[in-house]
C-alpha cells in the first residue's frame, strides 16, 4: 500500500499518558509525522466517529508521533478514549510552520495550544532567551510545564504558568502575564496558540509594542487541503493559508477574535 | 492585473450568459463566503458557484467528509451543509463584483421557488439546480432521475425568475439524457454536466467504510474521461450551451471539454490539489491553446471534435 | 511452483464454483488463446475469462482501440473482436487444467443457446454473460440495460446447460439494480461488478476523439471506488455470490472488494501496467493481510464492510 | 500536457523522404522515440484512420526519429501519405531490444524489416566484423543500402543485396545468400527481421550451425502492452514478450513461422 498523504494511513496507539484529568497524549509511529514542521496539523480519523483536525505533538521517540486531546464533544472525547493497540487513521500533515525567529522569544499558550509551541521548542536555537506563559484554569489543568523546561534545558529560559482560579504559578489570564512582561522587555518574536479571544489579546499587545506576533487560528475543518471552504477567516482559509498568520495579517480581517463559522458555515461570535 | 484578466479573447458566453473567463469554481468547493469569491475571481475564475444551499441550514455529515483516492481522485460526502438560502443570500448582498451563480437543492418546486424569492435583491448572474448531488437523500440526484419532477421544477424556477437557469445533471439510475431532455423542454438556458459519480472506499485495516456517510460522490481526473463523454453527448443531441465539470486540472482538459461541446468549464477537485492559481494557469494555457491554432474566440472552439 | 498455488487459504467459493485462488483474469484481457491462458493460470490467477465471444467471428473496431489516460485509467473501444464461439469452442477443446469461465455476448435468448451449445465437449469452468459493454450497438450494455430481456436471457442459458452462469452488469442508463434483480429472479448463479465505464477522449491538437468509435470503456484505477460501491450495493440487497472487477491493481484494493462483499475478484488493467505478476503479487499481499488479520479463508472477509 | 507513454503524442512531420517507390521515410522530433533501444517500436496514429504498429528508424538528426513505410493495406497507404507539417500521434517506445553481441555479426533483413536491424548498426562496436544481407523483389525496391554502408564506415563490413528477380545485387533469397556464407563463415551472432517466413528460414540456418540468433516478429497489435491479447505467438505476447526473441525459443512455438491471427484472433496460416 503507497502512502497517499490526503487518504488516511492506520496507525495503532502505543501508548497513553493522562496530562491532566480531561488531557490525554496519545503516542504512535509514523515516520511522516515524527518530522512535521512546528504548527502542522494532521486530519486524525476516529473510526465510526468522526475526523479532526489536531496538531502533531512531539514524541520524544525517534520515529514517533502524538496527539495532546482535551475531550470535550463527541468526537474528541472518543479520540481521548483510545486505547493502546486500537487504530487512529490519520492524513496529512497539512499547514504552514512557525516563522522562527532568533533571540528573545515569547510563547503564550492556553490548553492545547501548547502543542505546536512544544514542536516550536525543538526547533530553537541553543542561543535564544525563551519565555513560554502557559494558561490554564485551575493547578490540576496544567500540563507540559515539567517538559518545557526539559526541552529549554540548554537555553536561558522562564516557564510562567498562569491559572484562572490562582491555585498554581501566577493567577489571572496568561494575556495578563505577558502585559506585564511587556511593560519592560521587548521581545524579537512572539508566539501564540490557544482559544482565539485570548490570541486575539496577544496579538494586540504585541502589535501595540512593535512586536513580530504568529498566531496559529483553529476553524471547523472537513478536507483540511483547501476545498471545502469550511474553514474560511474573511478570505483565508486556515487550512491552506494557515494555520498560522502573521499578527498584522489577522488584525486586517474582521472575522479574527470574533466570529467563527459552525458545521453549516454560519457565522456565530466568539 | 493578470495579463489573461484583461484579454478579450477568453470571453465566452453561455446562452445570455456572458463571462471574462471560461474557467468557472464548481459548486461546493470553497463555495460559503463572499471574501472568498472575491478572492477567487481576482485569481482568475470567470464566475464562482456557491455550495449547494438549501431552505434551511444544514450540517452536513460528520468527517470524515472528504479524502483523495488513488488516480488523484476526490472522495467526499459532505451532506450539503451549508447555511441555507436565506443566510446566504444576506451574506452576498454586498456583492458588487462578482458573477455569481447560485447553487440551490431541493425537493419539489416550492423549495426551489421559496429559495430563488430570498435572492431577489442580490447581483447574482445565474442559478444552477443541483439535480445530481450522488449521496444526500431526496435532493440531488434524485430529483434528476426523474425527468418529469426535473421539468415541473425548471418550469417553476423559469418562472419565478427571468436570471438565466442552468441545470446540473450527473450520472445515477435513469438516463441522463432524458433529464437533461426534461430540463431543455422546461426552458432551461443551460446544462453543467456532471457532478460527481456514486462512489464508495474502505479501509482494510479497520475494515470499514471510509466516509462516515459511507458512500459518497467521486471527483477529480478519474471522471474526466465519463465528463467528456456525457459533454459530447449532451452537444451532440442538444443546441443547449453546456458547462463542462469533472476532473479539470489544466488547459488541455479544458480544451477537451470545449472541443467535446462546453462553452465554459467548471473546476472542482483540482483546488485541492493545484489551488487557486489553478485558474489563472488554465486561463493561460487556454490562451496560447487559441493563439498557436489561431483561434480568436472560445465559441469558434466549442463541439469542434463533433466534426469527425 | 508458487507458495501462492498450493495456499488452501486462498482457495475461494462463488457459490458452487471453486478456485483455488481468488484473482481471475477478466475477460478481454489477454483472452483469446489457450496457451496464453495456461501461462495466466501458472502465474496464479485462480481462473480466467474468455474474451466476450459472439456467435460469429467479429473483426472489432479500427485501432486506435486501446490507450491510457491520466491518473492511471485505460480507454478502450476494441469493438468485442473476437473469433466466434464456434472457433473458441474448437480452440479450447484440448484444455485440461485450465479453469475457463467462457464470456458470452450477443443480443436475444437464442443467441446464447446458440454459444453454449459449441461448449458441450469442452471443460467450461462457468459461463459470464456479458450484459455490460458500454460501446458495441445492441449487444452487452443495450441488453443489461433491458431487465426483462436479461430474465428471459438468464432463463435460457439456465435452462440449456449445467455449468454455473455468472451474469456481468455495468453501468448504464438504467439502474444496474434492476438488472441484477432480473438476473437473480431468473436463476442466475453469481454476478460479476462492474465493466468498464462510457467513456470518452479528444485529442486537443488534432480536435478529435482519439479511439476509432468515438466513444469507449474507461477501466482501471478511475472507476475503482465507482466499483467497490456497486459490489458493496449488490451485496447489501441481495444473497447472490459477487466476483468485483474494476481497478484493481494491488492486494489492498482486492480485500477492499472482499470486505464489500466479493468473493472473487478480477483483474484487467492493471494486466497492462504490472504484467502478469500482478496474480502472483496480490495473491500473496492477501495471504500476509490473511495471516496478520487472523483470517484462514476467504469467505470469513467477504462483506465485512456491511457491518458498519 | 504532460507526456503519457501510453497515451498519443502528437507529432508534426518534418521531412519525407521516398527510399523506393513504395516506400518512405517520414521523420519528425521527438526526445523519447529518438532515444530508443534497437529493436523498439510504437504505435502510430493516423487521425482519423488508424494506428499501426512501427518500427522506430534511427534519424541522423540529434532529438529527431522516423519510421520506414511500406504503402500497403489502408492503414500503412494512409501513413505513407501523410504531408509535411501534418501531425500522427506516437505511444510507446515498446517492446525489448536486440541483445548485441561482438565479434563477427549478421544481420539478415527483408523490405521494412530493415528497420530495426538499421538501429541496431547504430550500436555496435568499431571491433565488429558486420555482414548485412538484405533482400527486395527488384532493383527499384531497394533501399538503405548506402545508408547502411555509411553506418558501418568504421567497421570491416559488407552489405549484400538479394533480389529475387536478380535485377540488382545477387539473385535469390537472403536466405540463400546466408546458407551459402554459412557454408564457411561462423557468425558470433546473427540478427534477423522481415517476412516471417524469411525468419523461420533463417533461425533455422542459424541454429543448425549453433550460432546464436535473434529474430524481431510482427503481429496484428492493438494495445502494445499486453493488454488485448491479439499479438500473441502461442504463450507469448510478442508485444511484451518480445518483439525479439531467441531463435531456440522460437522454434519451440508451433506457430512461429506457420501461422498468425487475423483481426478476429482467428489462426491463419502464413
Ligand atoms: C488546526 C487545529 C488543530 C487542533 N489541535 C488540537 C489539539 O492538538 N488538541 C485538541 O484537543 N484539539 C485540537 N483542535 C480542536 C479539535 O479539532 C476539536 O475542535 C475539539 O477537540 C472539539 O471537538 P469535538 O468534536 O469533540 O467537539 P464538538 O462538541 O463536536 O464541537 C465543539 C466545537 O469544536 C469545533 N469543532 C468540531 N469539529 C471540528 C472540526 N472538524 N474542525 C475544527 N473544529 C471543530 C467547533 O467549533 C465546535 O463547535 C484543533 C483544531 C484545529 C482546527
Ligand atoms: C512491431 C511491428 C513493427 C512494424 N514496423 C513496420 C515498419 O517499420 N514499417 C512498415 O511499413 N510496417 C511495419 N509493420 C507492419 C505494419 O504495422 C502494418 O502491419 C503494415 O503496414 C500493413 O498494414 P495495413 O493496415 O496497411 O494493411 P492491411 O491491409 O490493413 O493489413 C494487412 C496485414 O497487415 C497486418 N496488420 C494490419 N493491422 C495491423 C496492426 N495493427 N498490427 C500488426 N499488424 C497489422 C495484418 O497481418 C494484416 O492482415 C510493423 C508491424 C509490427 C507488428
Ligand atoms: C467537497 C465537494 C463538495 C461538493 N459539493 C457540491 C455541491 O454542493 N453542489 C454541487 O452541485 N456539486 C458539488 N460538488 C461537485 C462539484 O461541483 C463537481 O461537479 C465535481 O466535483 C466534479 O468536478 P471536479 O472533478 O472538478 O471536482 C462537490 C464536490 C466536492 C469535491
Ligand atoms: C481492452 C479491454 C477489453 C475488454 N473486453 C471485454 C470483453 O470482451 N468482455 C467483457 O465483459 N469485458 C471486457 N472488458 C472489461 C474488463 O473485463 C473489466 O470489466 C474492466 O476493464 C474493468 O476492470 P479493470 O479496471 O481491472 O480493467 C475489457 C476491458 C479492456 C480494458
Ligand atoms: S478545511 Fe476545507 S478548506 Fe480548509
Ligand atoms: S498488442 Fe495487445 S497484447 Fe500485444
Amino acid at each position: 500500500m503507497q502512502r497517499n498523504s490526503n487518504h488516511p494511513t492506520i496507525c495503532k496507539i502505543e501508548k497513553v499518558v493522562d496530562e491532566t484529568p480531561t488531557v490525554r497524549t496519545l503516542t504512535f509511529s509514523d515516520d511522516v509525522l515524527s518530522n512535521v514542521l512546528p504548527g502542522q496539523f494532521a486530519m486524525v480519523w476516529i473510526p465510526g466517529v468522526n475526523e479532526l483536525p489536531m496538531s502533531v505533538m512531539v514524541s520524544e521517540e525517534k520515529g514517533k508521533a502524538a496527539f495532546t486531546i482535551r475531550k470535550y464533544g463527541e468526537a474528541s472525547t472518543a479520540l481521548y478514549n483510545v486505547k493502546v493497540g486500537e487504530p487512529i487513521g490519520i492524513r496529512g500533515p497539512y499547514g504552514n510552520s512557525f516563522r522562527i525567529k532568533e533571540g528573545k522569544l515569547l510563547l503564550v499558550g492556553g490548553g492545547t495550544g501548547l502543542v505546536p509551541l512544544m514542536r516550536l521548542l525543538t526547533g530553537i536555537k541553543p542561543s535564544d532567551d525563551v519565555t513560554l506563559i502557559m494558561g490554564a484554569k485551575t493547578q490540576s489543568e496544567v500540563f507540559f510545564e515539567d517538559y518545557a523546561n526539559k526541552l529549554l534545558d540548554h537555553n536561558t529560559h522562564q516557564v510562567i504558568v498562569a491559572t484562572e482560579d490562582g491555585s498554581y504559578g501566577q493567577s489571572g489570564l496568561v494575556t495578563d502575564v505577558m502585559d506585564n512582561l511587556c511593560q519592560n522587555t521587548k521581545f524579537d518574536a512572539v508566539y501564540t496558540c490557544g482559544p482565539e479571544l485570548m490570541m486575539s489579546k496577544v496579538v494586540k499587545i504585541a502589535t501595540l509594542k512593535e512586536m513580530f506576533v504568529q498566531a496559529s487560528l483553529e476553524r471547523m475543518m472537513k478536507c483540511g487541503v483547501g476545498i471545502c471552504g469550511s474553514c474560511c477567516v474573511n478570505d483565508d482559509l486556515v487550512c491552506k493559508d494557515g494555520t498560522i498568520f502573521d499578527g498584522k495579517h489577522l488584525l486586517s480581517k474582521s472575522e479574527f477574535g470574533h466570529t467563527h463559522r459552525n458545521k453549516a458555515g454560519i457565522l456565530e461570535a466568539y | 492585473m493578470l495579463e489573461t484578466k484583461v484579454n478579450s479573447s477568453l470571453c465566452t458566453f453561455i446562452g445570455s450568459i456572458k463571462l471574462e473567463r471560461p474557467t468557472i469554481l464548481a459548486s461546493g468547493i470553497l463555495g460559503i463566503s463572499l471574501d472568498v469569491f472575491n478572492r477567487i475571481y481576482h485569481a482568475g475564475a470567470g464566475a464562482v458557484v456557491t455550495k449547494s444551499l438549501s431552505k434551511e441550514p444544514w450540517e452536513g455529515y460528520a468527517n470524515p467528509t472528504i479524502f483523495s483516492v488513488k488516480g488523484d481522485g476526490w472522495l467526499n460526502a459532505v451532506g450539503l451543509s451549508n447555511p441555507g438560502a436565506p443566510n446566504f443570500a444576506k451574506m452576498i448582498e454586498s456583492n458588487k463584483d462578482v458573477p455569481i451563480i447560485v447553487s440551490l437543492v431541493g425537493s419539489i418546486e416550492d423549495d426551489f421557488e421559496f429559495m430563488i424569492k430570498q435572492f431577489e435583491n442580490t447581483k447574482v448572474l445565474a442559478y444552477e439546480l443541483n439535480l445530481s448531488c450522488p449521496h444526500v437523500a431526496k435532493v440531488g440526484l434524485e430529483v434528476g432521475d426523474d425527468p418529469e419532477l426535473v421539468k415541473k421544477i425548471v418550469k417553476t424556477v423559469k418562472s419565478s425568475t427571468d436570471v438565466p437557469v442552468i441545470a446540473k445533471v450527473g450520472l445515477g439510475t435513469t438516463n441522463y439524457l432524458d433529464t437533461v431532455d426534461a430540463a431543455c423542454k422546461a426552458g432551461i438556458d443551460a446544462i453543467t454536466a456532471i457532478n460527481t459519480l456514486r462512489a464508495m472506499a474502505i479501509d482494510v485495516e479497520t475494515k470499514r467504510p471510509i466516509l462516515s456517510n459511507k458512500i459518497g460522490g467521486l471527483s477529480g481526473t478519474p471522471i474526466k474521461p465519463i465528463a467528456v463523454r456525457c459533454v459530447y453527448e449532451i452537444s451532440s443531441q442538444h443546441k443547449i450551451p453546456i458547462i463542462g465539470c469533472g476532473g479539470i486540472s489544466s488547459w488541455d482538459d479544458a480544451i477537451e471539454f470545449i472541443l467535446a461541446g462546453a462553452s465554459a468549464i467548471q473546476i472542482g477537485s483540482a483546488v485541492g490539489d493545484n489551488w487557486i492559481q489553478v485558474f489563472d494557469e488554465i486561463n493561460k494555457g487556454i490562451l496560447q491553446y487559441m493563439e498557436k491554432n489561431g483561434f480568436s474566440k472560445i465559441e469558434e472552439m466549442v463541439g469542434l471534435a463533433k466534426k469527425f
